[in-house]
């Protein structure tokens, strides 16, 4: 099985590096895995994503047109990902903050209440991963465990001191996956 | 002979990065709460009291050029632009 | 050893670190600047030196000056960057002392973009400075084959006395893979007996390009020439992908050959009789094993990330055996696998031999 | 003398800087010294007759931010467009707009023979210590000790040598008129900065030939400061090390 | 108008001033001083601009600028001049701003020596700084054609908006011969519309090369390309000698192309059928007459000075139908029409077809 | 206290001096140049631990010419190429010698840069005012109003430009320690061009940093003036335009 | 009928304005022609040469191996060109200073002594003039009088003081040769 | 206490450039009137009346370093060199 994931939003909201939380997961577990960032003038102020590509075999192009999941952090990442994402792939977005009418049948697209969540958990920055939490709700990618264990052994010392604050909001996007709703259903 | 002054700011081009308020002699711009498209809070009048006297110092720093400055001076000619 | 998670720029910087470089000079720009960084902050903490030349122009003849030596040396940078280092590279290629250039290539002409690009393919491998030379061009495709080929170019520079290249798009250097890096190599204590290092004891040494003499440089030049034959002879490599029982052969490298990759794995699903070949090495070229492919195959499909420039070189190996398509995406759009597919699916429709496309109507 | 009081319009954006979003930092002083350019050309009346040329760094596009005539330089080179241009079009008004990495690393020699050659040019030279749109790496004009993205450690001056100082070395040549320094630090400084480049320009007009006005620039992205400290870091670390002043002022 | 004994740097330069060249900015270098200092001379005297830049970097980024007003200028230098002038050629390539060039070519790699070479080649017509682009490279064999060829540089690249350079090897650049300069044309009055000359009364012009989205630059890499289509398609120029019922054909530019005339003269005399195809656009290359050529042929023999650089794009044209060989001479050193002859006529002994050879030998 | 009389040797030619006939032109002080640098490097003892590095000029072969390691840089290079080899060789020698063309026209910024950084090198610059090896153009430091083969009508300073003053820039930066100016235009001032020389070489033995000593330099082959007079002109005509004194001189 | 003659000698002989003399007077013929010099490094202090050709026909080649006539200024020149000289062509050495022995017995190499000429003329640089006539008067590619017609036509101004002595010292040259010795004869 | 010297130039290297005639302050050098290899009039001590003092003026501006100096004094230990 090949999964090829896209984490996008504004910059600082922490897209690039739950790509690479999951990429790191993945290659601890033994899978071959690509994280590409989109790089270069978008990056100030504007829009940053990132593409994890994460399987069994080789991988060849670390890039898709379509990709089967999708995690949209701000509204112009959920705009322009909804017409590209795979038939029957799943977009988990930032509902705090997205406000796109989602108009795609043959697609799963979760509403996650990321930013609020993030807030009530203390700290904005943890966005991203209540809505990499969600993710793996839905997508068997990789355990929680596993990203959990990422999060132990390659978290940057200067976020350490939230360490524990991610796995929390981890858990509290499965949670919040698992009553989202979803359009279409 | 006090001279009044208002500004206007361009909010949805002004990129908050507060300069402006930090010079202001009057103290009457303050950042909104709300944020215009481009993701900024953008600076505001907020001058209750009528205390802006037009002095363009605001306007002098402001790196957007987002900032319009107008004066009423009672009692003389105004004077040229001052910047 | 086990795996780190890799940037290719970062990649690049530690392994020709572990490969003992003792010297650095760069100048910063999009995108290889985290090769530079990379450096700034490993090695002075080595005691080795690291020098943020005042341009481009002036790192490569740092390079050129410490290089000299006899040190490991190299210089790293991007398309217009690299334009400005031709005179020197040719002052290096002249007096035939080992370097090692990394190019992380970006869209062009002129500033362009620092979107992925493969638009260098000329000025790198059929030599952009003036004079008769080559340099070796290694292409990695994945974050482990930059590191390996950084070692690579290394070892070849020495071995030869030549530039040594690694050159690869904006992609791989931005591109997070597993890899492993090697360990770290003991410096080389003595210098080899043609480097300037102050005439203790030996008569002196010069380093120059200048015969003044034509038939001096011609001289020179043969023996340039009879390297860069044995280079060709002994150090082409590639990798292929599903060659076997390919009647039509898809040619790219870097970010281009990995896309056709996927593209060849779609096709092969789709039944259509496709392999890859994808050059390790763009000089020298693997144009032997091209020609050999030509003998058998249909047709030929160059993919590129540029208006086409390998794709002269494949027309040479395959001399007109076959015919040699192209698709190429430029000024840092890269092709996707789809795109290659489609132009795959083309390719086998319009060279299917007479008796097959009787079967499929028929 | 009473009058009536009437409202007057005392300050508005200059009609020389168009009317777009640009892409700085938010405080990134660059705005600022865009806007004092734009003020001259409209005050001088010469918008119509202005060249302007951009160079490589975070100004690349301020060729979208000024209604005149502009073209973009390779990095380092626009001393040498602007030659190009004045000379063929010697009644035009030619200005480069550079950075430090773009003006005093890989450019200058082009910088410095256009000085020599007294070429009748107007070039604004923004220091902000840094090089801004790779990410922040060392300029030429770094502070001692200073980090950055390529002097983690901070500039040793032992390895990296000391800031240049760009008004004192063009000061030294026969061909330059009128080379200052200003700070763009607080609405003072401004103004007078924006006198300055008045005279910078007037100077062309007149035929003087070469000046140069070096501004002191926030950088708040890549120092790491926001914008309204970035301004006092101007003021306590970079004055000391670039005074400002007038380092040449010929009147012909 | 009278011929008059004209040397060929200096030829060119009066072509130029004659042609309308309103700037001129170039660095002293052997073997192409004379240009440069028959400018200093000739530009002041006529009031138009004359600039010996600080380097050859300034003096192409000076072109670029007086370029971009839409004036008709120039520089000129020889091999590492020329390498230095990449990245400012990229430039220009891709803001689209005529300008021509002319480099007379030196012996290499490196400071080399100032003898006459043609190892530019690849420098000059695969295009050598980063980015998708050709300039027009016209080879003058003559002192007339490089009067006629410096000319029709103006012309072409003004039509084209593009670079179009004169090519030549020292030889060609110290040659003296009668040759006819052309009248002195009118200066044009009104800048084209793209040029930037002040906003008055319009919209302003901008002139630059950086296209920040991928997809943007890739469109203007489309017009970029299409354009060079055009070019491609109009623009080729050859001269064939004695090429009626060659089976044999020799390829060589500028000097080597007038040794392999004689050559080829000797060789007729002797019988062996040869013609010679003497490329006058080295890009646009006359690759698909060298095709049609090919058809017919026993054999190619190209001549170069210097290690074998035009050939790949004879072999690009010949596509495998007949075999094509090589002879070069680098370092300076000028091939002699005795060598070559020699060459030719192994060439016709190995490709005799095997009839004839029974012939001969029965 | 008289002894008997022995005949004994005042002068020899300097052992780090090439046994080699010089290409140079007769007269030319390119050749006083040599020799004094390779008196200098007899008397300190470092010939087996010197580099030199070569311009591109008329001494270009100057790697022929002494009997070190040598390295031929490419044209105005020779500064960069030297902080190449000194930054991983810092227990030797390095020293460039270069031309006004190289130097001060293509080569303004590899110089420059290397003073600010302080690099520990020696720079021999042999200031001519002319490009001697190409047949005598215009170099940055001809004089206003001379001839050359690319100012046919004398250098006009309105549109080339004033004389660069090396050594009055290069004071200005704070990686320079000894910066000195000499003439080769009569044995007094050669002896005292030899002093600097030394100087400049013994500050790199301690470690100071940049040394550059400036000579100036006969060509009397371009000027077209016979060798005695080229020196009497160079008193004359180079001299009140290019003084002669130390313009920084910083022991550490 | 295609002539290909060489001219050499020191810097400052005058091999190269010989030449071009020969080149002025034969374009003005209206025949085809090609002046090419020696350049570069062996021009400073060393020896400079030049090749000229005339012919009826376009000129292919602008330099010849085995030229069919030398004219040679000094000892270097004559020892380079004697074995490089056609079989049966003609080489006029300027016998004041050239001391090299010449053994080929295919050739004509004739011995002119035209640094005393010249000096008896009263000026040591018409020496080049006095070997130009010498050839002119054994090789027939163009009259004595067309070569003086390019004298008055293309003489640079600061020679022009000098061009009766260039006459003069031209047909010196042509009275020279025809008693001269000639090796082998 | 007048010091005796001596020069010995290298006569097939020097360039016969004149500059040591004109510095020497004895005026005991002058140009030959034959030519050495190289075509040029070597430079020579024509001192008949030995008033070369050994002063070494003419080594320190020959450029090709072909001349050199000896002395003899009368009546104390010898300097050491003076170059
Ligand atoms: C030849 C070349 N080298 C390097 C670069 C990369 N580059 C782009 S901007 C820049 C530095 C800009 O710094 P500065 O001039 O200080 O301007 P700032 O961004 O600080 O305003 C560099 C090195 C380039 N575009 N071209
Ligand atoms: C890149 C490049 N440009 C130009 C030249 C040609 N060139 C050789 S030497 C020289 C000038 C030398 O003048 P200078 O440095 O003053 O030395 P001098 O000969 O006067 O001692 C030039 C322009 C070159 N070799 N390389
Ligand atoms: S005009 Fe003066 S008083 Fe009014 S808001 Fe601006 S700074 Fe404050
Ligand atoms: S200074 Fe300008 S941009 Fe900044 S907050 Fe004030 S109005 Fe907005
Ligand atoms: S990176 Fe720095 S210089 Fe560039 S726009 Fe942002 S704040 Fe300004
Ligand atoms: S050309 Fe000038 S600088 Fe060069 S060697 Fe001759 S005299 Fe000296
Ligand atoms: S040593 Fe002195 S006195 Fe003797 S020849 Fe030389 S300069 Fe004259
Ligand atoms: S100075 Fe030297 S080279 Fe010149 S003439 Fe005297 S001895 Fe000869
Ligand atoms: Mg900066
Ligand atoms: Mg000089």
């Amino acid at each position: 099985m090949t999964y090829d994931i896209i984490f996008s939003g504004f910059g600082g909201q922490g897209a690039l590096f739950a790509g690479q939380l999951l990429a790191y997961a993945a290659m601890d577990a033994g899978r071959f895995v690509t994280w590409i960032p989109s790089y270069g003038p978008e990056m100030r102020g504007g829009t940053a994503h990132c593409t994890v590509i994460i399987s069994e075999e080789e991988i060849g192009s670390p890039l898709v047109r379509n990709p089967s999941t999708v995690i949209a952090l701000n509204n112009p990442s959920a705009e322009k990902y909804e017409p590209l994402l795979a038939t029957n792939g799943y977009l988990f977005y930032n509902s705090s903050l997205v406000s796109h009418p989602f108009t795609r049948r043959n697609i799963h697209a979760l509403a996650i209440p990321g930013s609020t969540a993030a807030a009530e958990l203390g700290h904005a920055k943890l966005l991203n991963m209540v809505l990499l939490g969600a993710m793996l709700a839905y997508v068997p990618v990789l355990p929680l465990e596993a990203v959990e264990q990422a999060l132990d052994n390659h978290i940057p010392a200067r976020r350490r001191e939230l360490l524990e604050a991610n796995k929390l909001a981890l858990r509290k996007g499965i949670e919040l996956a698992q009553r989202a709703v979803q359009i279409p259903a | 002979m006090a001279a009044k002054g208002r500004i206007e700011i361009d909010a949805e081009h002004c990129k908050g990065c507060e300069l402006c308020t930090t010079v202001c002699p009057q103290n009457v711009i303050k950042m909104s709460d709300w944020f215009n498209v481009k993701g900024y809070r953008p600076a505001a009048l907020v001058d209750p009291a009528g205390e802006c006297t037009g002095c363009a110092v605001c306007a002098v720093i402001c790196p957007d050029a987002v900032i319009t400055v107008y004066r009423t001076i009672t009692g003389r000619t105004p004077a040229a632009a001052l910047v | 050893m086990t795996k780190e998670l890799l940037k290719g720029n970062v990649a690049i910087a530690e392994a020709a670190v572990r490969a003992g470089v003792e010297a650095y000079f760069g100048y910063p720009i999009t995108p290889q600047t985290e090769l530079l960084e990379h450096m700034s902050k490993r090695m002075p903490e080595l005691g080795r030196a690291f020098v943020q030349a005042e341009s481009e122009v002036a790192a490569i003849n740092m390079v050129y000056g410490a290089a000299s030596t006899g040190k490991r040396v190299m210089t790293s940078s991007s398309s217009p960057g690299v334009s400005l280092m031709q005179e020197g590279l040719s002052y290096i290629a002249g007096s035939e002392v080992p370097s090692v250039i990394v190019d992380v290539m970006r869209g062009g002409p002129g500033l362009g973009n620092i979107a992925p690009s493969q638009s260098d393919y000329f000025q790198m491998v059929k030599m952009a400075g003036h004079g008769d030379y080559k340099q070796i061009v290694l292409a990695p495709a994945t974050v482990q084959e930059a590191i390996d080929l950084t070692l690579l170019a290394f070892d070849l520079a020495e071995k030869y006395r030549t530039i040594a290249t690694v050159l690869l798009d904006g992609n791989i250097g931005q591109l997070m893979e597993p890899a492993e890096l090697p360990p770290m190599r003991e410096l080389r204590q003595t210098p080899p007996d043609w480097a300037v290092s102050g005439a203790k004891g030996r008569k002196k040494n010069i380093i120059s390009s200048i015969h003044l003499q034509p038939e001096e440089l011609e001289t020179f030049n043969h023996k340039l020439q009879a390297k860069l034959k044995l280079i060709a002879a002994n150090e082409v490599r590639y990798k292929e992908y599903m060659i076997e029982g390919a009647e039509l052969i898809v040619v790219g490298f870097g970010t281009a050959g990995r896309v056709a990759q996927t593209a060849v794995k779609l096709a092969r699903a789709q039944g259509i009789p496709v392999g890859l070949l994808r050059p390790i090495t763009l000089w020298p070229f693997p144009e032997e094993r091209l020609s050999q492919l030509a003998d058998e195959a249909r047709g030929f499909l160059v993919v590129e990330m540029n208006a086409g420039q390998m794709i002269d070189d494949v027309k040479i190996a395959v001399a007109g055996q076959c015919p040699v398509e192209f698709y190429g995406r430029t000024g840092g759009v890269v092709p996707l696998p789809d795109e290659v597919l489609a132009t795959i699916a083309k390719l086998d429709q319009a060279t299917l031999p007479a008796n097959r496309v009787a079967a499929l109507n028929g | 003398m009473t009058t009536t009081p009437v409202e007057q319009l005392v300050y508005q954006r200059p009609a020389a800087l168009s009317e777009v979003h640009t892409h700085y930092c938010p405080g990134c002083t660059h705005g600022v010294a865009h806007r004092l350019v734009a003020e001259v050309i409209d005050e001088l009346g010469i918008r119509e007759n202005t060249i302007g040329v951009a160079p490589v760094g975070c100004s690349v596009f301020c060729y979208n931010y000024f209604e005149v005539d502009f073209v973009e330089a390779a990095h380092g080179r626009a001393p040498a467009m602007a030659t190009g241009i004045k000379r063929v079009l010697p009644d035009r008004v030619v200005f480069t707009y550079q950075g430090d990495g773009d003006l005093a690393s890989i450019g200058l020699a082009e910088i410095m023979h256009a000085a020599l050659r007294g070429e009748n040019l107007t070039v604004i030279f923004i220091n902000n210590a840094i090089y801004g749109m790779t990410g922040g790496q060392m300029a030429p004009t770094t502070l001692p000790g200073m980090k950055t993205t390529s002097s983690p450690m901070g500039r040793d001056v032992e390895t990296s040598g000391f800031p240049i100082r760009i008004c004192e070395l063009l000061a030294t040549m026969d061909g330059a008129t009128y080379i200052a320094r200003r700070s763009l630090h607080n609405p003072t400084e401004i103004r007078k900065a924006k006198k300055a480049i008045k005279q910078a320009f007037e100077n062309q007009l007149h035929g003087h030939g070469f000046s140069l006005v070096e501004l002191l620039s926030s950088c708040p992205t890549n120092w790491d400061i926001p914008p309204a400290e970035a301004l006092k870091w101007i003021e306590a670390q970079m004055v000391p090390v670039y005074p400002l002043d007038d380092f040449k002022s010929v009147k012909k």
